[in-house]
Order: C-alpha cells, then sequence, then structure tokens
C-alpha cells in the first residue's frame, strides 16, 4: 500500500474571468502533516484552500479527501475545519454557542456537546470563558476560539488561511509555538496559507511555494531555504539572498558578470544563477581560504540587531553580507571601505532560472 | 294609499332607531311616536320573521350626513345584514370608484348627470323595479326621469337645488339674485372676504353661464371664457370656494355671509340637521336661502346598484325600505333634504318650507346638468384651472 | 463671538419652539372641555371617550396594524433579497438596476398611487385590503432595500462559510448565520416599512375598497371635511401616542444595536 | 444524487443563477405593481387606450400638446417650483443656524438636542400638519393671544393661503434639511476652522470662505430631500390650501377625479415624472452617486 494522503489535489485549476488563480496544481499533503502554502498575495493560496473547503469549485481536476474524491460533494459535508483570515466568528453568538455550533449541526446530543466543548476549552485554553461574547474577547482569545471552534468538530482536515495576520507580532509569536502544540496534541492535518515565511518555516512539516497559481517547489523549510528549486523561491525565501545570473562553463562553475563562481558541483546546462545566502559570505580586508573571492567597495552598513548588513558594491553589482556574531559588531566598515568578499564553493548553489 | 301595517312598521323604525341613538334630539311629534310605541315592539317581532332571507352583506356609498343612520342600523340589525356604510364628499370621489366597475358597492347615491355617465359606460346594474314596491309611494313626477328612462338604472333619493344661503342680519338688502354676488357694486364689493362660492366647478361654471345669460352647461369656448373672465374678476373678493363642511361652519359662526350653496345644507343649519338625530324646530334664524332670480342648477340623487354588486337582493330590499314613506319621512326631517317618498308624513312646516321642498312649480323652470364627455370635462377643468391658478 | 453664539442659541430655541408649540397645543386642547380653539375652559376627557367609544376608529386602528405587519414581513422578505443580491454579487446592469430601485422612493406619490389605481382598475381587479397592502410595498421594497443595503455593506461573507465549514446546509447558514446578524439591519428596515405603511395616507386613499379605511384615512376625512375640531384633536393625540410608542421602541431598538 | 442535490450544485456553482433567483421576486413584484401601472399611464398619455379600456395602437401626441400649450397647467407648475423652491430656502435658513448651533456650540448632550429636535417628526405627518392647521386656524389661540396683546387688531388670516402652504411645507419638510447639515457638519474636520483663524480670518470670513463651502455637500442633499418630495406635494395644499393654491399634485389629481380626463392627466403626470427624474439625473451629474446615499 502506498502512503495516506489526507489531501490530494490533481491538476486543479480555477479560473476568475480571464485570470488563471490555480493552474494545474498537484499536491499530496500526508497525514497530521503541518502543511503550509506560501507565496505573496494573489498567488493562489487562498484560492487552493477555499478549493479543499470546497468553498470554491475547481474548474478542473479533481480533489480527494483521505482517497476519497470530494469535488462534487458541498463543504458541509466534507469533513473539514476552517480558521478564517479575519476569524469568522458569529458575532450574535457567545463564545459557547460558537464553538458549539458544528457539534449542533451534526445532531450531538447535548451532554456531549458540553463535554466536547469543554476538552476542546481545555486544549485552547479558554477555560470558564464560555459565556463571553465575542466582541468582550482579545484578539489572541478571538483566535483560540476560531481555532476551537474548527477543531471541536474532529475535523480530518484543518484549513488555517492567514489566521494570525492580525495579531500584533508578541501575541503572533506566541500563536506560532501554541499552533504547532496544538497540532501535535489534536493529531490532525493542518494546512496553513500565508504569506509570512517565518509562520511557514517556524511551524511547517512542509512548505508548498506558490506564485501565479502555480506550485514553485514543495519541500521542508530546510530544503527550500537551501535547495531552492528556482530563483523565485531563492528570493522569496529568507531575509535577502545574492542571485548571479551566468552560464555554466563546466560542472561547478558558472561564468557570470563577476567572473568565475565555483559552486558545489550539480549537472545542469545553459544559462543558470549562482545563489548565495548573505550570511554564508565572510567579508573582512582580508580574507584566506575561500573558493570564491572578489574585492568591493562598502555602499552601506545597516545594524540590524543580531547581525551587520553590508551592501557591497563589486563590479556594479550590489551584494549583500550579513556578519552574526558579537565580537564582530565593534569592527565596522563604514561606506567607501575597500573589502573583500568571500565564501566557500559549497555555499553556493546552481538554481535555474525561473522563467 | 299607505296601508296601517307599513305605517307601524316604519314607526318601529322611527322608535327603535331613536332608542339605539338616544332620544335627545327629537324635540316636537314625541307623543305620537310614544303612543305607537308598545304596538310597534309588538309589530318589529313580526317584521323580523316576515323579512324575506338577504345576503349577509350591503355595502353602501352614500354622501355625509345623508341619511338617518339609526334606521339604517335597526333595518341592518332586523335583517340581519352587516353594512359598510361609506360616505364621500363629492360628486368626483363617487364616479371616480364606481366607473372602475368593481367598486366592489352593492348600492350608491349618485347625481342625475354623472349618472348619465356612470350608465354610458356600462358600469351600472339595472334596477328590478319589481323587488321594490315602495316604489309606488314615489310622486309620479320623479319617476321616468329624463336622465335614466324608464328607471332602467336608478331610483330617486332626494333633490334640489344649488342657490345662495346668506345671513340675513348682516347682509341687506336681501339676495336675490347671482348679480349680487358678480357685480362688485353690490354685495360682493360691500362684503368683500365674507362671499364663497361653490368647489364644485360644475356649480360654480353654472352659476357664471345662468348670470351671463348662456347655457350652464355649454362647453363653447367663448362661453367658458366670459365665465372665467367673470369669475377672475370676482375672485379677489372672495373668502374662497367652500364645501358643504366648509361654509356650513362659516356661514354658522358668521365668517362668510353669503355662500353659494345646496338648499338641503341651508335648511339643515336652519333646522339643525345630523345623521343621528331628529329636530324639526328652528334652529339659526338668521339664515335665509335664495334661488337666484336669474335661474340656478336644479339637481336629482338618486339610488343605483354598481356594476360588480355581489348583494343585488339586499340592495333592492334596502332601496325599499327607504322608499317606505315614514323612513322617508324620518330621513327628510333628519338631513334636511326631502325624500319625495315621505313628503305627505312629513310635518306640516317642513312640507311647506320652499327651502327644503323646491315648489314643483319652480322646479319646472330650472336649469338641469347635462352628463359631458371627458374632453368636455377636460376643456372646463383647462379653463377652470386657470381661474385658480389666478 | 458670544453675541453670535447667543444668537445661534436664541433661533434654536425659537425654531424648536416652532416644531413643538403646534403638536403640544394640539394635545393640550384635545382635553379642552368646551369646543373652543382659543381659550382652554375646563379639562375634560369627553373628547377622548367619544374617540374612544368610535368603533370606526378602532376598527380602523386594527386594520392599520395587520396592514402594515402583512406589508413589513412581505416587504422584508423582498428588499432582503433584492438587498443581498446587490450587495453581494457584482453583475451586470447593477447600476442600473440599484437606479431602478430608488425610483419609487423619488417618484411623488400621488403619481404613483393615480397610476396603481389606473391599472387596478384597467385589470378589474376588485379594490379592498389587498390592494392597499400590495400598494404599500410596492414602495416599501425600495426603502428597505436602500435601508438594509446600507447596513449590510462591509457585512462579512466569510462567517457564513464558516457555518457550512462546520456542517450547515445552505438553509441552516440561512436560518442560524445570515438572518440573525443581519438582525439590526432587518430591525431598522422593517421599522422603517412599518411606519410608512402605518402613515401612508396617499397611496390608501386611491386603492382601498368599501368600508375599509385605516387610520391615516379616518384623520384624513376629518380633517379634509371639517377642518380643526376637539374630537380630531383628541383623535389625533390618541394616534400621535401610539407614533411615540413606536419611535421609542424603535430608539431603544437601535439604541442596542449601536454598541 | 438526487434531482434536488444536481439542483442545488447548479445553483452553488452559478453566481448568475444565485443572482437571478435573488432578485426574481422582487423584480416581478416591482414590475407588475410599480412599473406596470406607468406603461398604462404612458398608453392613457399617447391615447393608446379607449374610454372602454380597450388598447388602440393608434399612438398620437395630442394631449401632451394639449398639457404644454395649456397656460393654466404652467402656471401652477411654476408656482410648485415656486412654493417648493420658497420651502427649500426657508428650510435652509432655518436649518443651518440650527445645525451649526447644535454640531460647533454644543459641547455636551449633542444626541439629546438631536433627538429632541426629532421628536416632532416621529409623528406622522398627516398630525403634523393637522397640527398646524391648529394654529393656523383663525379661532386659534395664537390668533387670541395676539389679539389680546393688541398686536393684531383682526385675525389673521393664514389658513387657506400659500403662507399656510408654505409654512406647513416648512414645518414638515425642516428635518429633511437639517439632519444631513448636521451630518454633514459633524464630519467637518473642526481643525479646519482653527486653522482658519491662525491664519487670520475673523468668524465671518472662516464661516464664508471654510465652513460654508465645506457643507456644501449637506446642503445639496438637503435640498434634494426638501424639494423633490415638496414639488409633488399634495396633502399640505389639499388640507391648508385652498383651490387657488393648487401645486401640480392637486390638479394631477383635479384632472384624473375631477374632470375624469384619464388622457390628460396621465400626459400631465408623465410630463411632471420626467422633469423629476431629469431634476435627480442633473444631481447625480453634479454631485455624484453618493448624494443619494441617504
Amino acid at each position: 500500500m502506498s502512503e495516506v494522503y489526507s489531501v490530494e489535489l490533481e491538476n486543479v485549476v480555477k479560473r476568475f474571468g480571464s485570470v488563471v488563480a490555480v493552474d494545474h496544481v498537484n499536491l499530496k499533503i500526508r497525514e497530521n502533516e503541518f502543511f503550509s502554502l506560501l507565496g505573496p498575495s494573489g498567488c493562489g493560496k487562498t484560492t487552493t484552500l477555499r478549493i479543499i473547503a470546497g468553498l470554491e469549485e475547481p474548474d478542473e481536476g479533481i480533489v480527494k479527501l483521505y482517497g476519497k474524491d470530494v469535488t462534487d460533494i458541498p463543504t458541509y459535508k466534507r469533513n473539514i475545519g476552517m480558521v478564517f483570515q479575519h476569524l469568522a466568528l458569529f458575532p450574535h453568538m457567545n463564545v459557547f454557542e460558537n464553538i458549539a455550533f458544528g457539534l449542533k449541526m451534526r445532531k450531538l446530543p447535548r451532554e456531549e456537546i458540553k463535554r466536547e466543548v469543554k476538552r476542546i476549552l481545555e486544549i485552547v485554553k479558554l477555560e470558564g470563558l464560555e459565556n463571553r461574547r465575542i466582541n468582550q474577547l482579545s484578539g489572541g482569545q478571538q483566535q483560540r476560539v476560531a481555532l476551537a471552534r474548527a477543531l471541536v468538530i474532529n475535523p480530518e482536515v484543518l484549513l488555517l488561511d492567514e489566521p494570525l495576520g492580525a495579531l500584533d507580532l508578541k501575541i503572533r509569536q506566541h500563536m506560532m509555538v501554541e499552533l504547532k502544540n496544538i497540532q501535535k496534541r489534536v493529531k490532525t492535518t493542518f494546512i496553513y496559507v500565508t504569506h509570512d515565511q517565518t509562520e511557514a518555516m517556524t511551524m511547517s512539516d512542509r512548505i508548498a511555494i506558490m506564485k501565479d497559481g502555480r506550485i514553485q517547489q514543495v519541500g521542508a523549510p530546510l530544503e527550500v531555504y537551501y535547495k531552492p528549486s528556482n530563483t523565485f523561491v531563492a528570493s522569496f525565501i529568507g531575509e535577502a539572498v545574492n542571485l548571479i545570473e551566468g552560464e555554466i562553463k563546466e560542472n561547478g562553475i558558472v561564468d557570470t558578470s563577476l567572473g568565475v563562481i565555483y559552486c558545489s558541483e550539480q549537472s545542469a546546462k545553459g544559462k543558470v544563477a549562482v545563489m548565495i545566502r548573505p550570511e554564508n559570505v565572510e567579508i573582512d580586508e582580508k580574507i584566506d581560504g575561500v573558493d570564491n573571492l572578489f574585492k568591493g567597495i562598502v555602499q552601506a552598513a545597516i545594524f540590524k540587531g543580531s547581525y551587520i548588513e553590508y551592501r557591497v558594491d563589486i563590479q556594479g553589482i550590489t551584494f549583500i553580507v550579513h556578519k552574526h556574531g558579537e565580537e564582530n559588531l565593534g569592527k565596522i566598515y563604514p561606506p567607501g571601505a575597500t573589502v573583500e568578499v568571500g565564501w566557500k564553493k559549497n555555499s553556493s548553489l546552481i538554481i535555474p532560472v525561473q522563467s | 294609499m299607505v296601508n296601517r301595517r307599513d305605517v307601524f312598521k316604519v314607526a318601529a323604525a322611527g322608535v327603535l332607531g331613536l332608542a339605539i341613538g338616544g332620544v335627545g334630539g327629537y324635540i316636537s311629534r314625541q307623543g305620537e311616536m310614544e303612543s305607537l310605541k308598545k304596538e310597534v315592539v309588538e309589530l318589529s317581532k313580526q317584521l323580523g320573521v316576515a323579512a324575506p332571507k338577504l345576503e349577509p352583506n350591503l355595502n353602501i356609498y352614500n354622501w355625509t350626513y345623508y341619511i338617518n343612520r339609526n334606521i339604517v342600523d335597526w333595518w341592518a340589525k332586523e335583517n340581519g345584514v352587516q353594512i359598510v356604510y361609506d360616505t364621500f364628499e363629492s360628486v368626483d370621489e363617487v364616479v371616480a370608484k364606481l366607473q372602475t366597475g368593481t367598486s366592489g358597492y352593492d348600492l350608491a347615491v349618485v347625481s342625475d348627470s354623472p349618472l348619465q355617465e356612470l350608465a354610458n359606460l356600462g358600469v351600472l346594474e339595472p334596477i328590478d323595479l319589481k323587488k321594490i314596491p315602495n316604489f309606488k309611494y314615489v310622486p309620479d313626477r320623479f319617476k321616468n326621469p329624463r336622465y335614466d328612462p324608464g328607471n332602467k338604472y336608478s331610483v330617486i333619493y332626494s333633490y334640489g337645488t344649488t342657490g345662495l344661503g346668506w345671513n340675513n342680519e348682516e347682509v341687506s338688502p336681501e339676495v336675490t339674485a347671482w348679480a349680487d354676488v358678480f357685480e362688485v357694486d353690490r354685495h360682493l364689493g360691500k362684503y368683500k372676504g365674507k362671499i364663497t362660492m361653490h368647489t364644485d366647478s360644475v356649480e360654480t361654471y353654472g352659476a357664471a353661464l345662468i348670470y351671463l345669460g348662456r347655457d350652464p352647461n355649454s362647453t363653447k369656448d367663448e362661453d367658458l371664457r366670459e365665465a372665467i373672465e367673470l369669475l377672475k374678476k370676482q375672485k379677489p373678493y372672495l373668502a374662497g370656494y367652500a364645501s358643504t363642511e366648509e361654509y356650513m361652519a362659516g356661514l354658522e359662526a358668521g365668517r362668510f355671509l353669503i355662500s353659494h350653496a345646496y338648499n338641503g345644507d341651508i335648511a339643515g343649519l336652519m333646522y339643525a340637521s345630523d345623521e343621528r338625530e331628529i329636530t324639526i324646530s328652528k334652529k339659526l334664524e338668521h339664515i335665509s336661502y335664495t334661488v337666484p332670480k336669474e335661474g340656478a342648477l336644479a339637481w336629482a340623487d338618486n339610488f343605483v346598484i354598481p356594476k360588480g354588486a355581489k348583494n343585488i337582493e339586499a340592495a333592492h330590499a334596502f332601496i325599499n325600505f327607504i322608499l317606505d314613506p315614514i323612513v322617508s319621512a324620518i330621513c327628510t326631517i333628519t338631513v334636511k333634504y326631502p325624500f319625495p317618498a315621505g313628503r305627505d308624513y312629513v310635518p306640516e312646516e317642513i312640507r311647506s318650507d320652499p327651502v327644503i321642498f323646491t315648489p314643483e312649480e319652480l322646479l319646472g323652470k330650472l336649469y338641469w346638468a347635462r352628463p359631458l364627455t371627458p374632453e368636455e370635462r377636460a376643456k372646463r377643468a383647462e379653463y377652470w384651472l386657470e381661474l385658480m391658478a389666478a | 463671538m458670544k453675541v453670535i453664539r447667543s444668537f445661534l442659541k436664541i433661533f434654536t430655541v425659537m425654531v424648536f419652539l416652532f416644531l413643538y408649540s403646534p403638536i403640544i397645543a394640539m394635545v393640550i386642547f384635545s382635553f379642552n372641555e368646551s369646543k373652543s380653539l382659543a381659550v382652554f375652559t375646563n379639562f375634560s376627557l369627553k373628547w377622548y371617550e367619544k374617540v374612544i367609544a368610535n368603533p370606526e376608529v378602532w376598527r380602523a386602528l386594527y386594520n392599520s396594524f395587520w396592514v402594515g405587519a402583512v406589508v413589513t414581513i412581505i416587504s422584508l422578505i423582498l428588499g432582503l433579497m433584492m438587498a443581498m443580491a446587490v450587495t453581494r454579487y457584482s453583475f451586470t446592469g447593477k447600476t442600473i438596476l440599484e437606479s431602478f430601485i430608488l425610483i419609487p422612493i423619488i417618484i411623488p406619490e400621488i403619481a404613483e398611487a393615480l397610476s396603481l389605481m389606473m391599472m387596478y382598475i384597467f385589470l378589474n381587479i376588485p379594490l379592498g385590503p389587498v390592494t392597499v397592502i400590495i400598494g404599500h410595498i410596492a414602495f416599501d421594497i425600495s426603502f428597505v432595500t436602500v435601508v438594509m443595503r446600507a447596513r449590510m455593506v462591509g457585512y462579512d461573507k466569510s462567517i457564513e462559510e464558516a457555518a457550512r465549514t462546520l456542517g450547515a446546509n445552505e438553509l441552516q447558514t440561512f436560518f442560524r448565520i445570515t438572518l440573525p446578524t443581519l438582525y439590526p439591519a432587518i430591525l431598522a428596515a422593517g421599522l422603517l416599512a412599518f411606519t410608512l405603511s402605518f402613515d401612508d395616507l396617499i397611496k390608501t386613499l386611491f386603492t382601498t375598497g368599501p368600508g375599509f379605511k385605516t387610520l391615516p384615512l379616518v384623520i384624513w376625512s376629518y380633517a379634509a371635511r371639517g377642518g380643526v375640531s376637539p374630537e380630531l384633536n383628541s383623535l389625533s393625540s390618541f394616534a400621535l401616542s401610539i407614533s411615540f410608542l413606536f419611535a421609542i421602541f424603535r430608539l431603544r431598538a437601535e439604541r442596542r444595536m449601536g454598541r | 444524487m438526487g434531482l434536488m442535490d444536481v439542483l442545488l450544485k447548479y445553483v452553488r456553482k452559478n453566481v448568475s443563477v444565485k443572482v437571478a433567483l435573488l432578485l426574481t421576486p422582487p423584480l416581478i413584484f416591482l414590475a407588475v405593481w410599480f412599473y406596470a401601472p406607468f406603461l398604462i399611464v404612458g398608453l392613457y398619455s399617447f391615447d393608446m387606450i379607449n374610454i372602454y379600456r380597450e388598447i388602440t395602437f393608434t399612438p398620437s401626441l395630442v394631449h401632451y400638446s394639449r398639457v404644454l400649450s395649456w397656460t393654466g397647467a404652467s402656471g401652477i407648475f411654476l408656482r410648485s417650483l415656486y412654493f417648493a423652491g420658497i420651502n427649500v430656502l426657508l428650510c435652509l435658513l432655518l436649518g443651518y443656524p440650527v445645525a451649526y448651533y447644535i454640531s460647533f456650540k454644543v459641547k455636551k448632550y449633542k444626541d439629546v438636542y438631536i433627538i429632541l429636535f426629532i421628536i416632532p417628526f416621529w409623528v406622522s405627518f398627516l398630525i403634523r400638519t393637522y397640527a398646524m392647521m391648529g394654529l393656523l386656524d383663525e379661532r386659534s389661540f395664537f390668533n387670541t393671544i395676539l389679539l389680546s396683546l393688541a398686536i393684531i387688531d383682526s385675525p389673521i388670516k393664514i389658513m387657506y393661503t400659500d403662507v399656510a402652504v408654505i409654512l406647513v411645507m416648512v414645518y414638515n419638510y425642516l428635518v429633511m434639511m437639517v439632519l444631513p447639515l448636521y451630518a454633514n457638519l459633524e464630519k467637518l474636520d473642526k481643525t479646519l476652522l482653527e486653522a482658519a483663524s491662525t491664519l487670520g480670518a475673523g468668524p465671518v470670513r472662516t464661516f464664508l470662505k471654510v465652513t460654508l463651502p465645506l457643507s456644501m455637500p449637506g446642503i445639496m442633499a438637503g435640498f434634494l430631500l426638501v424639494f423633490i418630495p415638496s414639488v409633488g406635494e399634495f396633502v399640505i395644499p389639499e388640507l391648508v390650501g385652498g383651490p387657488s393654491n393648487y401645486m401640480v399634485g392637486n390638479i394631477i389629481y383635479e384632472i384624473f377625479m375631477g374632470a375624469r380626463h384619464w388622457w390628460v392627466g396621465s400626459a400631465l403626470s408623465m410630463l411632471f415624472i420626467a422633469f423629476i427624474l431629469s431634476l435627480v439625473i442633473i444631481y447625480i451629474r453634479g454631485v455624484g452617486e453618493r448624494g443619494l446615499a441617504i
């Protein structure tokens, strides 16, 4: 038997007028996985999520939940939970009624509803707030209610549409940890849509990166960070990145406008880009023991808290370097200073140019 | 002529009617009525049994204050008929409703010329005189009228004239002619702001055209132009164009001294009228009514059964009831408009009052409104609105 | 500055006086024992007794109420459908549709009432309560739609989607989520619809049938016939107190809605 | 999958079907009971229905040309515009200071002021009009007081005059002017006024150069809300005016019910509606769609 997938999308297409929002998407999401759909706004990630929920019907393709084709099944008959971007809590109901709604729809006996709501309130840490009105809750509390409401029905899949977007940074960071913990406790597949890579990186088992309705790459956070499948993914993931276009000269050697760059060996041909993460680059007056070495002039040095970001002009190309470490913070190269910039060849990765 | 049973029947109606409404307003003839009361109560029981079975509802549409409501209530109760009694204040209202052919009324009261208009439109049900035995009490003069030959669609209700009501204490010399209200050097100038003309354009046109020596029904441009010019000159001297309610209140309070009015309204002021209380003795001695010597418009109101009436039997029965001489008499002494069938039973002072019962020889000499076509009415309305805008 | 301020204050007080004095005078004189409109002789409830003893008034009040109730329910249903269509979906011809909705509010009521009466006559439809109700709904729909649309702007559709993900089908979603959350809008529109119907004179005047009178028709026939009278003073004061009861209800409801 | 499911699915899938389902019942109602009647009015006005209510296919403009060439009608039409214009002006003159005072000078209890202002308008239109009739009546205490104070020597006759019609209109429509004005003034950024005074403008100049221009949208909204219904007024001239104070509504009524000439009445009605609608269209063009968001 092959692996069990909680959600499968096969060649799903959704158009809005002339715009193709979802373009032949194929996805296989594993059971009990924390899966994120990451991409800039308008990339089709929310539409994809809504297709899984049944709130949008695909123009083409098939949606499967646990192997069962649900393409023609309406939302309310798919056993899924969803947390909406603006939470969509029912304003005319209190906390208990909000959470109990799904159970009532399933015609559970009153006692069981009470028990289930109590159970889930414990999980989301909202005990004792059953009778509060929605507008009497803080943003974080509302978040938990929305989560509890979606989880209490024991969904096969929990869909989350940028649920943390409205929260401020501190609470958001806290909720990220919380969400991950809850996922571990309830053991359900979470599909999480976000444009925030930190959220995706922090919580996800796997991430799908989308652009213009297409999936660009699916992989674990480290994988997409260090092995982006194309320049879009490379530049989208991480704070910053250096991408230098060029042509493969021979295996592991790329000819760029800066000159030859030595890369970790990889079989590719023709036009490619070389990706160098800024934190893997050394900067100093004099550098030894690197495979690639360039001279440049500091344009700007920006203090970013735990590191310094340098923008170094190398033959007209701006190169970004992140310099970590307390001991280095005392020594800052001022703009105009001539420096050497270098990195080892396994820090430069050849990736295909995104079409 | 009238048998005893009928008299008792009607007296019963009157007495019971009074019992419903209270006898406060009943002033004279009290002794006569009292003596009949005992027998009447007996007979009224038989009446109820004897009455034919009628439809349960009757929708009546009549002028305001134009019948004895106690008698209507009594008849309804006696026959087990639920009466909806609606009233209107102008010819326009009743014609507008009846011309629909779906007014929902079973019985209405309409004047002579609009009656012809409605008959021509085919929105009236024929009247079956066989079902109205009391029609025999209607004097011959009011049968087979010119506006409804053979009483095909109508039965006379009441009649009268439109002349001038005036305050004989304040106004002198006495009002005799239309000239008094159209010529500035006569009453018009003297009582500036105290004179009203009628709101109904048919009446006011009629007055102006009669004064000008023209046909009051004229629709010729030159006649209408001349009439309107006359009325335009008159307008600044008037208190306004008044309806029944307005001129009755105004004459009584002394705000108006001369009003273009229906005879019965003025009689109602002289004797006081109501729709529940019967009064016979004079109330306001200082109000007079004159049919101007140039002539005036006469009119007759009639029962009609509108098309679409659902309760035709009850409508006929009700007409028959009102045509009973004593019922007619009671209605006459209640509202001070003459009900022809009851003439012989009203007290002498009322029967001989020319303000209520227009003398027959005079009626013959007066003008009658002719039904107009929409074209003719529109033409008249155009001139009329020019006056209103002036 | 001081001068301007006190001028404005006096002016405002005068305008308030202008607004209140006729109504207060009417109410005061409704308790006058004599028929005089000029001198208050003695306190008396006799005109009220007359009004209360008049079955026509009670029947008219009853008619006004039930007509108002039927009109409100039907206009709410139809208006809600229209408002939902225009606020939730975009479709071709929407702007034209919206102006078509506004026209009944703009057109003089006399023209509208006469045209409806002509149509009833043209189609031989007998006049009565039903024709009155239809006439009221025909303009109430527009008012309901406009009020609802204004209140539905910013309505978060995702709560309905949330309900569906939780297992509610279309009908359950509508009755358990959509209607309850639209309650303020429905209440506001419903009260307006009821008031418009309850106070309507012109449409009712032209479309009513035998014996069917509403309260405004009774007041109108007295006012048009006899002008000012103590009976009418007390009838109007009586009607006024009903209007006030409504208004207070409305105000309280809106207060509660207004967060 | 049952038929119901197929149908439901179809509806779910098609927005246009949903829209159609939502719009059909109200639109059919409006079409039948609001627009179709005007179709009949139109047919009458073009002489396409005869006296026996049969449709004929011989359209003609005679009734229009009749109305247009009719001086009496144009006189009354002008009077209606004049009455409505005076009404708007008086409502503005009375209403602006009140709205201004409540919005700018009242610090506490603004709501109370506004509710106090609205209370008289909770009373139904007809009763308000009737209450005014009580004051305007010659026999009213108002006249008695003036007489006893020897301010006047004979009772003022206001009832059944142009003045009565206009006074009662102002009384009834004042709220329609004050509320949009107040809403507008409330939204107005008051720091602008402070800015103007720091730039050396006196109170009068500030008002004329800043407040007044900025409150134009409120004035325009009030104008529309007062002008449109008061041009078409029927009840007020009928009750407190005489035939000499007729407005368009009254002549339409008169032609329909008095002369019973439905053809001319319809033409008049159509012209009047066309006038009102063009006024609104001009307004929307000038002020924008928001102007109608009441």
